[in-house]
């Protein structure tokens, strides 16, 4: 544990969405539950995986550590000051040292604007700009995530989808940020193209001391470049922990079902004869007890009786689960 | 071992079909454009196209059915149908553009704001909308021109009043879906300010819809026009304006044909220009969207 | 036999003749309730309607009344006390609308059921005509008293057809009364006014044979229906008169030859060939042609656009500029002010045409906002007292808008009303007209007739000069 | 059921709105200069007279009072009494809801018979020859003024060839059926030019939309593909089209209620605006803008009926 | 092996002068999963599209080559006879299972549409047909879930809802376009299971279009592996997989993050070309790390090499015989 403050905070982070309403007139008010009560830490130059099946908060997640979603209840804290509570100052700052990174390359731009005004508006409105250098600061960021300068004249209709996700990027590193979340930003491009757009990353965190929250469903992407993962299953954290002890030996059986699921690229290795039954259940009526309980091979009566379970820790790695010692699933790997 | 490229045979009869579809069909943006262009350049030679003074009166040339001197006949008061069909598409014109543009104006600023904001500010706006929208249209202009006296001015001031909630309600409706849009919640999380977000990067981005409405807005607010000289406050006599000359023209629908029909024709032919132009517009955006 | 169908312009608004001023109502009125003394069908002379006959105290403040026998539709007899109470309730009632053109009458006393006696506070010659108004029609004092406001829509008749049924802005239907004292001479069944608000519609529904006849045919088609072999056009003569209004308050207009300058300036045979389709005449007085106390020799200026120059000229007028205030949505109206502004342009007056609809354009001719401004009028009554009075008698609606003064004229006015002996009348009015003339207190325009329209089958569709259709001579073959 | 929730509170969001309508309406026709008293009385009348009127129609009070008693009254269910008609505003308007209510379902109802297969036909021919006649008809009977349109079927169909009544509003219920006719169909034709537009283009996206091509992978045949998928999901933005024109229809019916001499609501408003009869137009804009949000709710609940993903 | 049920020879697509596929060959064996893979844009979908003769614009066309199915040319079938095979011989699923089911029709009539109009079948029959494949794709309560409506499904649900569509009228082929693109990985992996089974218990033959190695390794029993419009390589899966013969499959492969290690992932330099202006040569030459000197000039023709594999390549990876 560090000393300072750490860089992010996130306590006992709820958030609720109205939903269309229940009961036979549909007067019953109900509420989607997008996250239910995470807490996580992260440290400065510090990378942390974000995984979990679609709906289970992930971008909500993302969203609300960045103050772009509403939040229900918890706090979220960054560089010590809460942003919860905190008032414009506390924002500004916050837009000032974050950034955010996109899934989809093409929606993520403004259509109508070339790439050389995107990045300029950001110069300009942080007010990075060198009097005079508005054309080599544009270029400095292009060169910076491997574009060549000469596409600043280009709008993203006229990109690849590689190209777009790294001016996105470039865009993002224009703020000089402390910490950027990256929501499944390689999820809708080529293998090939995710490659080089993860390397990017991978270079970007060796050369500056920048935090990165990196969502995907890729497990093995994540496992790739993260330092630490995080499980997540509607809206709650499941598991969290260094990603090599995750990944060798998951403790929750979500986790372990979910690396059981993934694809290998070997022929050898058949489908998996049983895969985990089922789909997650609607975030608006959570199963009571353990939200995994229904899909659980290995659930027990208590599983549905007591309330949720909490995150044991245990050196660093934590993980909520009745079910004691760890899981007898493990990776083919 | 690839498989030669057998040249599939094409007949002479697809050729034709093909390259007009590979060209839109000389697209109806083209054809719009044309019409357009044609009447926008008939106005503005005016004088010179026309032959007659619109507004002289000419007491032994009247109610003539269409002759070499007066190609599309002449009113009751000797007037040359021709000429004041020419010297109407100025004001036509105008009405159409004037019409359009000042609805339009409010309409996105109201609707932006709407839907970019969304709760309270929305909800007024949505039942300010509703109440514009509850009156019938005809009887709220014919109110609020009585209440500014007839004329041009008074007929776009009641158009701008009546007209926006159309425009507001297009971009309300994109910029609800817009303000969630990733490049939106990227703007806001590069700390831009709501004036920025609102009106540099999302309304740019919803303007189609109500770029291609304007467009056949435009031929509803000609015959706005006609129908309140109609109902009895039209503009001010004795400009040449087409809706008035139709209504003008009524009292002689059976004996004097010419004077209806022609400006009447004059009227499907702007409509059609700036619907064809509409359509291509919408196609073309749409398409790029 | 038959019910006739007629198209008219606008729907009536009430049933109660004290309760409108409308046109429209007091011809549908005129054969639905009979009135003491009726005005014949050339529109010149009085002639006895429930008034079988009447005397005149020498002083002219008396005058008895001897009713006829009569019913009402209802059955019950017509009394002299129902002839008083309906002349004391037009006077009276706060509903009425005429009250003030009855304050001469003192009293009014049913001597007995046939005797009518009403004393005049003033002697008034026009007071027979106006007793012919269809607003004092003769109404059933029990009826009224007992249904309260409903009678506007539930009349019971006094004249030749009675109230079937009332579909507002639809149609009124009349039948047949049969207990009309005149029932022998009513050959229709039933008479259905319709309302058919658009011209051309209205026209066209005569040609089609959906109606029997209309009335406004606009100039614009009489020609045109007159070659319809199925179809009559009537062109009745009428009390209509068309002017151009004055603004003498206004600066320079309130100099005689400015006005003068005007009449010279506008030529009539141009209006009338234009915007009528020279279904007129040129006007030469106030008073419309052929009425009582027209004077046809009545000096008129002809058009000559030099001399109103020069007239400008000499009065400093050049360059003047007038605001023409007209009717939106009127035709003739607006045609009219087309014609002239072109006409006044060519002696060197701009007019700016100000449009307004016609709510506002009577506010705005009051209050004096206007410079000129065309108009027309027709006459209520057979006496030309009622509008000599408004327009020439200096009362508080500033002689008819146009703010005329001339404080002779005014006195004439008086003595003319007061003047029972017709020679002397004769000659106050006709001098009354040529001062009017001579100040041109106004512009006369022209004089135009009713343009009404029926199928060959309908015989006698007559209307008279004060508007009153015949119908009970009408025959549907 | 649930999805039919929204109308249990459609009723209280009205609320707002007709307070909202009856303040404009209200400050919108007392602002139209004019005096009701003086059109009432004409021009031969004198200033005692006048107030006389005005004092009997409460016109002499101060605005806000009368804005007051106008709301007290229609809490009550009254409307206050015609200046015109000197009877209440409800008896005014009572036969001539009708008219109106049929003249605008008609044409509706005649447009989408008129719209629904010209889309589909020009759909389905893009871009070749019919469909470009059938954006010039329509754009055509866009762009004629329905009172001329409406006289020349009147000289056509009635005049002419004498098969449809001129004009006015029946008494049987088949006269009136023959009556309507040619007044639905002239704002039909207006109409029917918006909504065959707007179908057309929702039509081609459904054409192709991913569902047409997984149907046609099925082997479906085009016209099948059409009845069954195209239209039904075409249908949704026409009804609210039709909704949100619903103003523009109604105010159609104006001018066609003038020249076919229908005894509706459009012609009374219109006659009363110039008669400044100011507590029919108050009724009258009020029934109408009932009327509208009926219409709105109404189009809320097919558009739940036809999309079952919706719920408002 | 037994003769192929699909055999496809030279198939060309061209649209607005492009030439979106470009002779692509490849035979689909009776009971056998296809796995076709490429990076986006190479001409997956327009491939299959082609071979149904579903082409998604009316400027597309087949240039060239034949489809052989059941003994005849779909190629030059005419439209009314392609479109009775449609459904009944070869069948498509989607990626995007939300928006190709119809929003407003019951799940049930969906499943039903192609039995009542291909097979006139009465409605009631129908619905009985529908709730037995709904069923067997595996949706529990099918009795009750059968009145629903797509939206109402979940996205896995839908994916299986889809395909109990194309099964209905009982294709001998399948062709499935990114079916498991849009889920997650444990619901992928049921689905992959569904496909499978399916295709055991029914023997057809699937056609399986992904851009993830990982779906094809674990299904599919050959590989056609496309690069700009081009078939690179192809063969049965596990000898591809293992010892791929085409630098870009190679590459592929090597890509996969999934890859143990550390540091920088291994990745192709540049990207894929665009349609409008493909390189001279072999296509795949600017990325390539084993060009020689023919690939920058002379296109490659697919070679058949043993053990059923081919590839267009001037210089294969492995030293394979190459066959007649
Ligand atoms: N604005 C919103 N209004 C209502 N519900 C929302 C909203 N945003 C998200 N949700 C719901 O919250 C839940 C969590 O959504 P979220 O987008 O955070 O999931 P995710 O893990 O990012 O999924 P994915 O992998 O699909 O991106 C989902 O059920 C979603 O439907
Ligand atoms: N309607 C069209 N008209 C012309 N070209 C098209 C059309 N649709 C797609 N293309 C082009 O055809 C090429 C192949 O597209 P296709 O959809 O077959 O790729 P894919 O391999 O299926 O990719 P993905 O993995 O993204 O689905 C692309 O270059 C694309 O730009
Ligand atoms: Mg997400
Ligand atoms: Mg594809
Ligand atoms: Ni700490």
């Amino acid at each position: 544990m560090t000393m300072g403050p750490h860089l992010l905070e996130v306590d006992d982070l709820t958030v609720h969405f109205p939903a269309p309403g229940g009961g036979p007139l549909g007067l019953r008010r109900r509420s989607v539950k997008a996250l239910n009560g995470v807490s996580l830490v992260l440290e400065a130059g510090e990378t942390l995986g974000i995984v979990g099946e679609s709906g289970s908060g992930k971008s909500t997640l993302g969203r609300a550590i960045l103050g772009l979603g509403p939040i229900t209840s918890g706090h979220v804290a960054f560089a010590g000051e809460d942003i919860t509570e905190g008032g414009r100052a506390a924002r500004a700052r916050l837009r000032r040292e974050t950034a955010m990174v996109f899934q989809d390359p093409y929606n993520a731009l403004n259509p109508r604007m070339t790439v050389g005004e995107t990045l300029r508006e950001v110069l300009h409105v942080h007010g990075h700009l060198p009097r005079g250098g508005e054309a080599e600061a544009v270029a400095a960021l292009l060169r910076r995530v491997g574009l060549q300068p000469d596409l600043a004249s280009r709008r993203p209709a006229a990109l690849s989808g590689g190209q777009c996700q790294r001016v996105g990027i470039a865009r993002a590193l224009a703020v000089e940020p402390r910490l950027i979340v990256a929501d499944e930003c390689v999820a809708a491009l080529d293998v090939s193209i995710q490659g080089q757009i993860i390397n990017l990353f991978i270079e970007m965190k060796a050369q500056r001391d920048l935090a990165l929250i990196f969502i995907a469903h890729d497990l093995s992407i994540v496992r790739r470049l993260c330092d630490r993962v995080a499980v997540m299953y509607l809206g709650r954290l499941v598991e969290e922990g260094p990603v090599e002890r995750v990944f060798a030996a998951p403790r929750h059986p979500y986790t372990a079902a979910l690396l059981r699921a993934v694809p290998q690229i070997d022929p050898d290795r058949r489908l998996p004869e049983d895969p985990v039954r089922g789909e997650p259940p609607s975030p608006i009526d959570l199963p009571p007890g353990c939200p995994f309980h229904p899909r659980c091979p290995s659930a027990q009566a208590q599983c549905a009786a007591d309330p949720p379970p909490t995150l044991r820790r245990e050196a660093g790695h934590a993980w909520a689960c009745i079910l004691d010692p760890q899981v007898s699933l493990v990776t083919a790997a | 071992m690839s498989a030669p490229a057998l040249a599939a045979p094409r007949r002479l009869t697809g050729i034709l079909p093909a390259a007009w579809r590979a060209h839109g069909g000389v697209g109806p943006l083209a054809i719009g454009a044309a019409i357009l262009g044609v009447w926008l350049a008939v106005a503005a030679l005016a004088p010179v196209l026309a032959p007659y003074d619109p507004i002289v009166q000419d007491a032994a040339a009247r109610l003539q059915a269409p002759t070499l001197a007066h190609p599309l006949g002449t009113d009751n008061f000797g007037r040359d149908i021709l000429s004041r069909i020419i010297f109407g598409a100025r004001i036509d014109l105008e009405i159409a553009v004037l019409g359009v543009v000042f609805p339009f104006a409010i309409g996105t600023v109201v609707g932006t704001l709407a839907g970019y904001f969304g709760g309270l500010v929305d909800t007024l706006f949505m039942r300010l909308i509703d109440i514009v929208l509850a009156f019938p249209f005809l009887v709220l202009m014919l109110a609020i021109l009585a209440i500014l006296g007839p004329g041009l001015s008074s007929f776009f001031i009641a158009m701008a009043l009546v007209g926006w909630v159309s425009y507001a309600r297009l971009v309300r409706a994109q910029l609800l879906v817009l303000r969630h849009a990733d490049f939106a919640v990227a703007a806001r999380s590069l700390g831009y300010g709501h004036l920025r977000i609102m009106f540099h990067h999302l309304l740019p981005n919803a303007l189609v819809g109500p770029c291609v409405f304007a467009m056949s807005d435009a031929v509803l607010v000609l015959l706005n026009g006609a129908a309140i000289s109609y109902l009895g406050l039209g503009v001010q006599p004795p400009l040449a304006e087409w809706g008035v000359m139709v209504f003008e023209g009524q009292s002689f629908i059976t004996t004097a044909w010419w004077i209806t029909v022609f400006p009447g024709l004059a009227i499907v032919l702007l409509a059609l220009g700036f619907s064809l132009f509409g359509d291509g517009l919408g196609e073309i955006l749409g398409a790029r969207e | 036999g038959g019910v006739l169908m007629i198209g008219k312009d606008q729907d009536s608004t009430t049933f109660d003749p004290i309760k409108s001023a409308q046109n429209a109502d007091f011809w549908v009125f005129a054969n639905m309730y009979d009135v003491l003394v009726r005005v014949d069908p050339t529109g010149t002379k009085l002639e006895p309607g429930l008034a079988e006959s009447w005397t005149v105290s020498p002083d002219g403040l008396v005058y008895t009344f001897k009713l006829r026998e009569a019913k009402f539709s209802d059955g019950s007899p017509i009394t002299a006390k129902d002839a008083a109470f309906s002349l004391l309730r037009i006077r009276d009632d706060k509903g009425s609308l005429w009250a003030d053109s009855y304050k001469a009458v003192a009293t009014a006393e049913a001597k007995d059921d046939h005797t009518l006696v009403v004393t005049l506070k003033t002697p008034s010659a026009p007071f027979l005509s106006l007793l012919a108004m269809p607003g004092v029609s003769i109404l059933s004092e029990k009826a009224v008293t007992s249904e309260g406001d409903a009678y506007a829509e539930q009349p019971v008749s006094s004249g030749a057809f009675t109230l079937k049924q009332w579909a507002r802005g639809d149609k009124v239907v009349l039948e047949k009364n049969p207990n009309f004292w005149q029932a022998d001479r009513v050959k229709l069944d039933g008479v259905q006014w319709i309302i058919v608000a658009d011209d051309n519609t209205r026209m066209l529904k005569v040609q089609a044979g959906e109606l029997d006849a209309a009335i406004f045919v606009p100039f614009s088609r009489v020609a045109e229906l007159k070659k319809d072999p199925n179809l009559v056009v009537h062109l009745d003569p009428s009390t209509r008169e068309d002017h151009l209004l004055i603004n003498h308050a206004h600066g320079l207009l309130g100099k005689k030859e400015v006005r003068e300058a005007l009449d010279y300036a506008i030529d009539k045979k141009a209006i009338i060939d234009t915007v009528i389709f020279g279904l007129g005449e040129a006007a030469n007085s106030y008073i419309p042609k052929g009425a009582l106390y027209y004077n046809a020799d009545n000096p008129a200026r002809p058009y000559d656009p030099e001399k109103a120059k020069a007239l400008l000229a000499t009065a400093g007028a050049t360059n003047l500029t007038l605001t023409y205030l007209v009717n939106a949505g009127n035709e003739v109206d607006e045609q009219t002010a087309i014609l002239l502004q072109q006409q006044l342009a060519k002696v060197g007056v701009t007019v700016t045409i100000q449009k307004v609809d016609p709510g506002q354009s009577w506010n705005m001719l009051v209050d004096g906002s206007y410079d000129i401004s065309a108009n027309y009028w027709t006459n209520d009554i057979l006496d030309p007292d009622e509008k000599t009075t408004f327009v020439l008698g200096h009362d508080s609606n500033n002689n008819y808008m146009t703010h005329y003064t001339n404080l002779t004229v005014k006195a004439l006015v008086e003595q003319a009303r007061g003047e029972m002996d017709t020679t002397k009348r004769a000659a106050l009015y006709k001098q009354i007209q040529e001062t009017a003339k001579a100040d041109v207190n106004w512009v006369d325009l022209y004089y135009s007739p009713y343009r009404n329209v029926s199928r060959k089958t309908i015989e006698h569709f007559d209307q008279n000069p004060l508007g009153r259709f015949s119908l009970e001579d009408t025959v549907k073959n | 059921m649930h999805r039919y929730r929204f109308l249990l509170f459609r009723p209280f969001q009205l609320l707002p709105v007709l307070l909202g309508i009856s303040l404009v309406t209200f400050v919108l026709v007392r602002s139209i200069p004019g005096d009701p008293a003086r059109l009432l009385l004409g021009p031969r009348t004198t200033p005692d007279a006048l107030a006389k009127i005005r004092a009997q129609f409460g016109l002499d009070e101060p605005l806000w009072v009368q804005y007051f008693l106008f709301l007290k009254n229609l809490l009550q269910g009254q409307m206050g009494t015609s200046i015109v008609y000197r009877i209440d505003v409800l008896r005014v308007t009572a036969n001539r809801i009708e008219p109106t209510l049929v003249l605008v379902l008609g044409s509706t109802l005649l447009a989408l018979l008129i719209a629904v297969p010209l889309a589909s036909l020009a759909a389905r021919s893009r871009g070749r020859v019919l469909d470009h006649v059938i954006r010039v008809v329509s754009t055509a009977g866009l762009g004629f003024p329905p009172f001329w349109l409406g006289l020349m079927l009147i000289i056509g169909f009635s005049v002419k060839l004498g098969v449809l009544p001129v004009a006015g509003y029946g008494d049987s219920l088949a006269d009136k059926l023959a009556h309507m006719v040619l007044p639905c169909l002239t704002i039909a034709l207006a109409l029917s030019a918006v909504l065959a537009r707007s179908l057309r283009a929702a039509m081609i996206a459904q054409m192709g939309s991913n569902h047409a091509v997984a149907a046609r992978a099925r082997g479906l045949s085009e016209a099948a593909i059409f009845r069954r998928h195209v239209l039904p999901n075409s249908l949704v933005p026409t009804i609210n089209l039709l909704a949100v024109n619903i103003g523009w229809l109604i105010g159609g019916t104006v001018v066609i209620e003038s020249v076919f001499a229908i005894p509706g609501m459009g012609q009374l408003l219109v006659r009363s605006i110039f008669s400044r009869d100011y507590m029919v137009v108050q009724g009258v804009a009020m029934m109408f803008a009932v009327a509208t949000v009926v219409v709105n709710i109404l189009a809320d609940v097919l558009t739940v009926a036809v999309d079952p993903r919706v719920s408002l | 092996m037994t003769a192929p049920v699909l055999s496809v020879r030279g198939l060309a697509i061209e649209g607005s002068g492009r030439r979106i596929v470009d002779g692509i060959s490849f035979d689909l064996g009776e009971g056998e999963i296809l796995g076709l893979v490429g990076e986006s844009g190479s001409g997956k979908t327009m491939a299959c599209r082609g071979l149904i003769r579903l082409l998604p614009a009316a400027s597309l066309r087949i240039a060239a080559g034949e489809v052989l199915f059941q003994g005849r040319d779909l190629a030059a079938l005419p439209e009314a006879e392609m479109r009775a095979l449609r459904g009944r011989g070869i069948g498509m699923i989607f990626q995007d299972p939300a928006s190709h089911l119809d929003p407003v029709m019951r799940i049930g009539e969906q499943i039903g549409e192609g039995l009542r109009l291909h097979d006139a079948l009465s409605r009631r029959e129908a619905r009985t047909e529908a709730i037995e494949l709904l069923r067997q794709v595996g949706i529990p309560d099918p009795t009750r879930r059968i009145d629903d409506y797509p939206h109402q499904f979940s996205g896995g649900m839908r994916q299986r809802a889809m395909i109990a569509v194309a099964l209905a009228c009982r294709p001998t082929v399948l062709i499935a376009d990114e079916p498991t693109t849009a889920l997650d990985v444990t619901v992928q992996a049921q689905v992959l299971r569904l496909l499978k089974d399916i295709r055991d218990r029914r023997g057809l033959s699937i056609i399986l279009i992904t851009h993830d190695l990982g779906v094809v390794a674990q299904t599919c029993d050959a590989i056609a592996v496309m690069y700009a419009g081009r078939i690179c390589e192809r063969g049965p899966a596990r000898a591809l997989l293992r010892r791929p013969l085409h630098p870009y499959t190679a590459g592929l492969l090597a890509c996969q993050p999934a890859a143990r290690g550390t540091g920088l992932l291994t990745t192709i330099p540049g990207q894929p070309p665009s349609l409008d202006a493909l390189p001279p040569g072999c296509r795949f030459h600017p990325r390539c790390g084993h060009r020689i000197a023919g690939c920058e000039t002379d296109e490659p023709a697919i070679r058949r090499f043993e053990d059923g594999r081919a590839a267009a390549c001037h210089a294969p990876l492995l030293p394979l015989q190459a066959c007649a």
